[in-house]
């Protein structure tokens, strides 16, 4: 099984929770942070005093799938997260060693 | 610690028996004299719960500016001058102020604890309680020095800050007060300041810039991000200063009347001038229009429109906003240049405007609206009376303030240890956190 | 359904006709009679107003203390307070309180609907509209229920509360304002009450203690982490509490002047003391001074000195807010031992804190300042007095709140069920949250 | 750019001397004519603070409901009403309102930049000092435009609506309050508006409709998920409406006795009946009182009683709060159903109830209370005097606010770009963010 | 060594932690999450406006332990963080490379 | 490639985001989480009421990078987060299968 998790920007969340639901994901995780980048941030000038805010709010997905639906996952993610500007954010694949769901104790494949 | 404990109660034993006195000494209150009347009493009562109210406003003010792990003992400092400072008052702080005249210096201790402090008019204000009179001058005591926390927000000791502000308003606010407003010799001499923009904000903004000055500046100013972590608290509370100001500024009337329609007319000129000056010369200057820029505005007109608020016409006092606007605006930009790190801009707003709107009352006062003219309308002498008043405060200030805080650093200290400033004032010195959103 | 529905109708039609009615009856106010004095009516208006955003002040003071996902749930029980009393005291409410008297009792429905209450001044108050006295009145009605919900807060379900509350106005509130201010039973024994010790905090404090009594503790109280969830938030309600209480306090004289003067000057004094009283016990006690316990000691004062306010002078005030702080203080650091989760410690201030100030009453009452001397002053028997109107209001006001609760609890139940108190009132009961922030 | 500067210098200086000379002409407030009341002034200078407020208030009421990327810039909209607006004000729209009448349209530049608006009463107010009358129809003037900002929240250009608004209130807002209180056509018609329901609400919903539909739906209405980021916030923003709102209808009596009684009370029952209404059908069709429902059925009661206030009795205002509490809820539900998107429901909330109102007052206006009768009282021409009231001031509202908008757009956008909405007015507009919590 | 990560109903937290520093583990880090799965999400109407709140809140915890603790530390886990319910939420297990404590530079098991 | 996850000091943050962007280090993404471990959490008392505050608010850094830099990130990691009290924190080290670049859908090593 594989663990992926994108990095995505805000308004492109609803899309990718949608494209992903299309193809038959039915649970994923999501946590806000803040990304840093290529992607430049901005300056804030509070009463004269200027600050840089380098770091952006992101949006991460966690998504763990059965290894045969990994190229449908990233394809569908990378369409749908895609804006063409930079910042887009990034795709990270890692091993999934095991999955247990919790109020089952399935274990594997079964359990996501 | 025995014998701290006996003390204490020794000491405890005394206040009751004292207290115990003017609890029977005080309702001396025989109604024979002038009744006060009831509009000018509703308008006076009204704008001392509106002056109450601004220094919560102040708390939020302030609150919203600083990091999040700091927002309770910001708020703490403002909110408890209200009672610190409340009880001062009654106790010795009215007295010291508007008791009778020694020298012009200061107030004898006749009224101590408001003996002799009735609900007859006194001759402050010959229509409403003296009572009401005393109350009112006690809110503008209250928040004097909550002003002054802005500079040293962030770093201060709880304790420090109690013995400080208790120390400042007995060796500085009520002596001042005095001069000015208690028949003292910069009234002799006569400066006039409508509201407080000597007694208030001349008062504490030279405070603040001595204190940030004294305790240094924050740990990684200029350096981290430090940016207010709730603007919309911040909002608020320049919301319920602007509403309180009415109180504050018209109220100073002690009437309800023409006087007071007029420093409440003049009022809402200045904050507007004052906003819509920032927020233009921000826009011209830095391309984007803050919304803190317009709270900072806001206030800037505010604190400067306070000295000539029932001196001037309204022209006069969208000309003073104007001023306002756009010098405190070049102040609080030019700050990080000076070195100090006045955190939330004691001195820059009301430092600053209190001087400003000093002169402008120098200038533009009119002897059609109370009394007395400015340069504007021929009076050069008026100009120079403010100029002798500004001098004499901000010395007088700078100077005891200095001295003060020396005092509390050598006793007690005034600056937590660099672990409570990383971790934050809320949980260390307090114990709680703001949020669990 | 249908004939559910059918009744509605039918109920509906009738009250139209005497909404109707009503509308032709009432405005037969000629104001032939004595003129209402500007300055009277003015303050009792400001005052009106600022007891009416006590009500929401109490919402945000409660909403900071509870955990974000009751936040909407536990404003509301505040905010309905205000709609919903309103309605049911110019029907019925106000009628039952000042209506003509019913063997001490009770006020007869001579006044439903404010049928003949008009512009001309009443008997309670001879230099404002009858009107002004009935709607400042109201407001105190709408928020002694909205102080007993902090004693259910997170668990009691919306519907029940809607009744519990009307119930607990219509058959406690009503009936003691009448023994109190109507001219009723106590009124003539000799209690006296300036504010609402006994009538607005015994009332709810009693009653918040049954109710946390019957409806018992939270899930996981004393055993999960249940911090307020945002006291910035507490701190604003507290901020609109105090600035609201000066006209609760001082509108109470009814008309603006001398009383008014002196119950402001107290009600300042009173909260200032209890504020710091709290901090320094709490010091000493727990090593650490809190913005949370600066907010609950003033709250403290201000109840405490209210029944007091305007008959005992300035140094009196203080020695009872002294008494406020700290008794109070014991009161809630007591509460853990006693095993009922008054989740908001409704009981632990108002209750308490009504007590102490009715006795404190009893005390330190000045016949220089309101005509009656109390046990300091040589009259014991005031003090007497005022035990037997706490004991009777809060036996009264105990057992009438758990009949009432029990009854609506047969009915419709008192209770969330479990998931919703683990999932927060707001999604589940409302279907909205507070914060996407 | 050279050029340019020039230009400003030259105007600049113009403004310096108009204002220099009106330094010098408007002091000209000799007392000698009949004093102003203290009671009557004390009540007008407390209500127009507390109708300053109100802005500030809707800004949090409207800044909790956006999303939490456009919270400073929503309430920059609100805020910035205050100062701009009040200089308009001062310097021309006061006069264009009030002014010497010009054939029932509009009024005459005569008391341009408050030239000979002083301290003795005017015919508008016999009892209270002119610009005390001129400051408090100011702060009306103020929140106007604000209340439009509803129906664009989240995607206009500041700097179009800093335009707009100077642009509305000279056009729009001026005028109809010339017609209506300033002795205008409508007035001589015998339209009859107590506190705005005309030229308040009707203008600013009914204009919120157009804007809606001018400037097309936000990003993703429908599709994301835009709930309210901060509801607390908005019902502070309720409380404070509220509480103002009683300066606002209240105040409009212009005196403190019977009247302002009646308004007053009548107010809140507005209030209250609009709240329980919506709570009761909200629960009925929806499964789920809210409190975001009972915060905007407040605010439909409050804007809907008042054109009413002060024509109309208790019982009468039972029933207008009960229209507004239903009929407003109806609006809001139907809303998605016809494609514009009045983001925060200016013309929901503002427009059907200043309408609903203004026909309320047609019906059940009292001349026991006021002079006047309507249709329930025996006189259907009031009502056919309201409904051309609405007609007129509707369509004119609709009209020119489109074609101003129009204009405004050609010239310098209305719309921020994609990007900009996509990452929130905050950061791109304003270069600030609203939290760091 | 491994990462077991666990995202559970924020009302089991408190117990899940109790559980685990029971059976001696010293150390973890939680995360406020929003989770998408089986349990449905719920309607929130403002103002007329339906919106679908799918993603419900969920705390994710980290706890890096030995190999041979993994079973022990599943079994607490799955045994606190039960109630029977749809949504009790999933644990998946990563292998760890490696484990410093940035204190004193420790490295591997002793570092956990 | 790996992905090195470090739990930090909120205040050694920004010092810990310096020396990694001066060792080339362009990209990074930071969580707030909250931590639990040797260092003791604190008592907050509200009202009377006594609670045990024990998850610290920590920082959590995520640097995706090709296997030859990890020596460098972590030596440069330790260095700028150490404070040398208890509480500072640890770094998890992940295999990382796989890396995308959403913009251009790069893969592998120069996705990063
Ligand atoms: N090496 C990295 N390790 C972890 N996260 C990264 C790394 N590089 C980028 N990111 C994340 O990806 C986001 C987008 O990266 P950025 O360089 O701004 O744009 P792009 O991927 O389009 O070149 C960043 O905000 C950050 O959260
Ligand atoms: N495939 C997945 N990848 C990542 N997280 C998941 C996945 N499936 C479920 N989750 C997480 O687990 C939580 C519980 O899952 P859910 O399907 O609602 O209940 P259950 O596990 O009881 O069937 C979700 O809210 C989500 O955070
Ligand atoms: N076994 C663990 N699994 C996951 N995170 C851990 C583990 N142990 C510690 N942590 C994280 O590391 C942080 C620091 O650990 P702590 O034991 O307090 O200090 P130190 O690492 O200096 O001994 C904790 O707050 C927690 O976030």
């Amino acid at each position: 099984m594989k663990m992926v998790t994108a990095i995505i920007k805000h308004f492109r969340f609803d899309d990718v929770r949608k494209a992903l639901t299309d193809i038959g994901i039915v649970g994923m995780t999501a946590i806000e942070v803040k990304g840093f980048g290529r992607q430049k941030g901005h300056m804030e000038v509070y009463r004269g005093v200027e600050y840089e805010v380098r770091f952006l709010p992101k949006v991460k997905i966690e998504v763990a799938i059965p290894d045969e639906q990994l190229d449908k996952v990233l394809d569908v993610i990378l369409k749908s997260a895609k804006t063409g500007d930079i910042g887009d954010g990034k795709i990270f694949i890692y091993d999934l060693q095991d999955v247990i769901r919790i109020r089952t104790g399935e274990r594997g494949e079964e359990a996501i | 610690m025995r014998k701290n404990y006996k003390l204490s109660i020794t000491n405890f034993k005394f206040l009751i028996s004292a207290i115990g006195l003017l609890m029977i000494a005080s309702p001396a209150f025989a109604a024979e004299a002038t009744k006060p009347d009831t509009g000018d009493t509703a308008w006076i009562l009204v704008s001392a719960a509106l002056v109450m109210l601004m220094t919560p406003g102040l708390a939020l003010f302030y609150g919203g500016m600083v990091r999040r792990k700091n927002v309770l003992g910001t708020i703490m400092h403002s909110f408890m001058a209200i009672p610190i400072i409340s009880l001062q008052w009654i106790l010795i702080g009215y007295t010291l102020s508007f008791g009778p005249d020694i020298s012009g210096f200061i107030g004898s201790l006749e009224w101590f604890g408001l003996n002799g402090v009735g609900l007859t008019p006194s001759h402050y204000a010959p229509t409403i309680p003296h009572l009401a009179f005393m109350i009112y001058q006690g809110m503008f005591a209250v928040i004097t020095p909550a002003l002054i926390s802005g500079a040293f927000a962030e770093r201060m000791k709880f304790s420090s800050y109690v013995i400080f502000i208790l120390l400042w308003t007995t060796f500085i606010y009520d002596p001042v007060a005095h001069w000015i407003w208690g028949g003292g010799w910069l009234a002799k001499l006569g400066v006039i300041d409508f509201a407080g923009g000597l007694v208030v904000h001349v008062t504490s903004g030279i405070s603040a810039l001595a204190a940030a000055m004294i305790i240094g500046h924050r740990k990684g100013y200029l350096q981290d991000s430090m940016p207010p972590h709730n603007l919309p608290m911040t909002v608020t509370g320049t919301a319920i200063l602007w509403f309180g100001w009415f109180g504050f500024n018209a109220g100073s009337a002690l009437s309800s009347g023409e006087l007071s329609t007029m420093a409440f007319v003049t009022t809402h000129i200045g904050a507007a001038a004052g906003t819509v000056t920032w927020i233009i010369v921000e826009w011209k200057h830095r391309g984007k229009p803050t919304m803190f820029g317009a709270a900072t505005g806001s206030i800037a007109g505010l604190a400067t429109i306070t000295p000539a608020a029932g001196f001037v016409g309204p022209m006069s006092a969208l000309v003073i906003g104007i001023a306002a606007g756009s010098i405190c605006y070049i102040a609080l930009n030019s700050k990080t240049k000076l070195g100090y790190d006045d955190s939330l801009d004691a001195f820059g707003v009301h430092g600053v405007g209190g001087i400003i709107g000093t002169i402008g009352a120098g200038l533009f006062a009119s002897a059609a609206i109370n009394g007395i003219n400015g340069l504007y309308f021929g009076n050069p002498q008026q100009l120079i009376n403010q100029l002798i008043g500004i001098g004499a405060v901000a010395v007088y200030s700078f100077v005891l303030c200095a001295i003060i805080l020396k005092v509390v650093d050598a006793l007690v200290g005034l600056r937590v240890d660099e672990h409570t400033e990383v971790q934050g004032l809320d949980i260390v010195l307090h114990g709680e956190e703001g949020y669990f959103i």
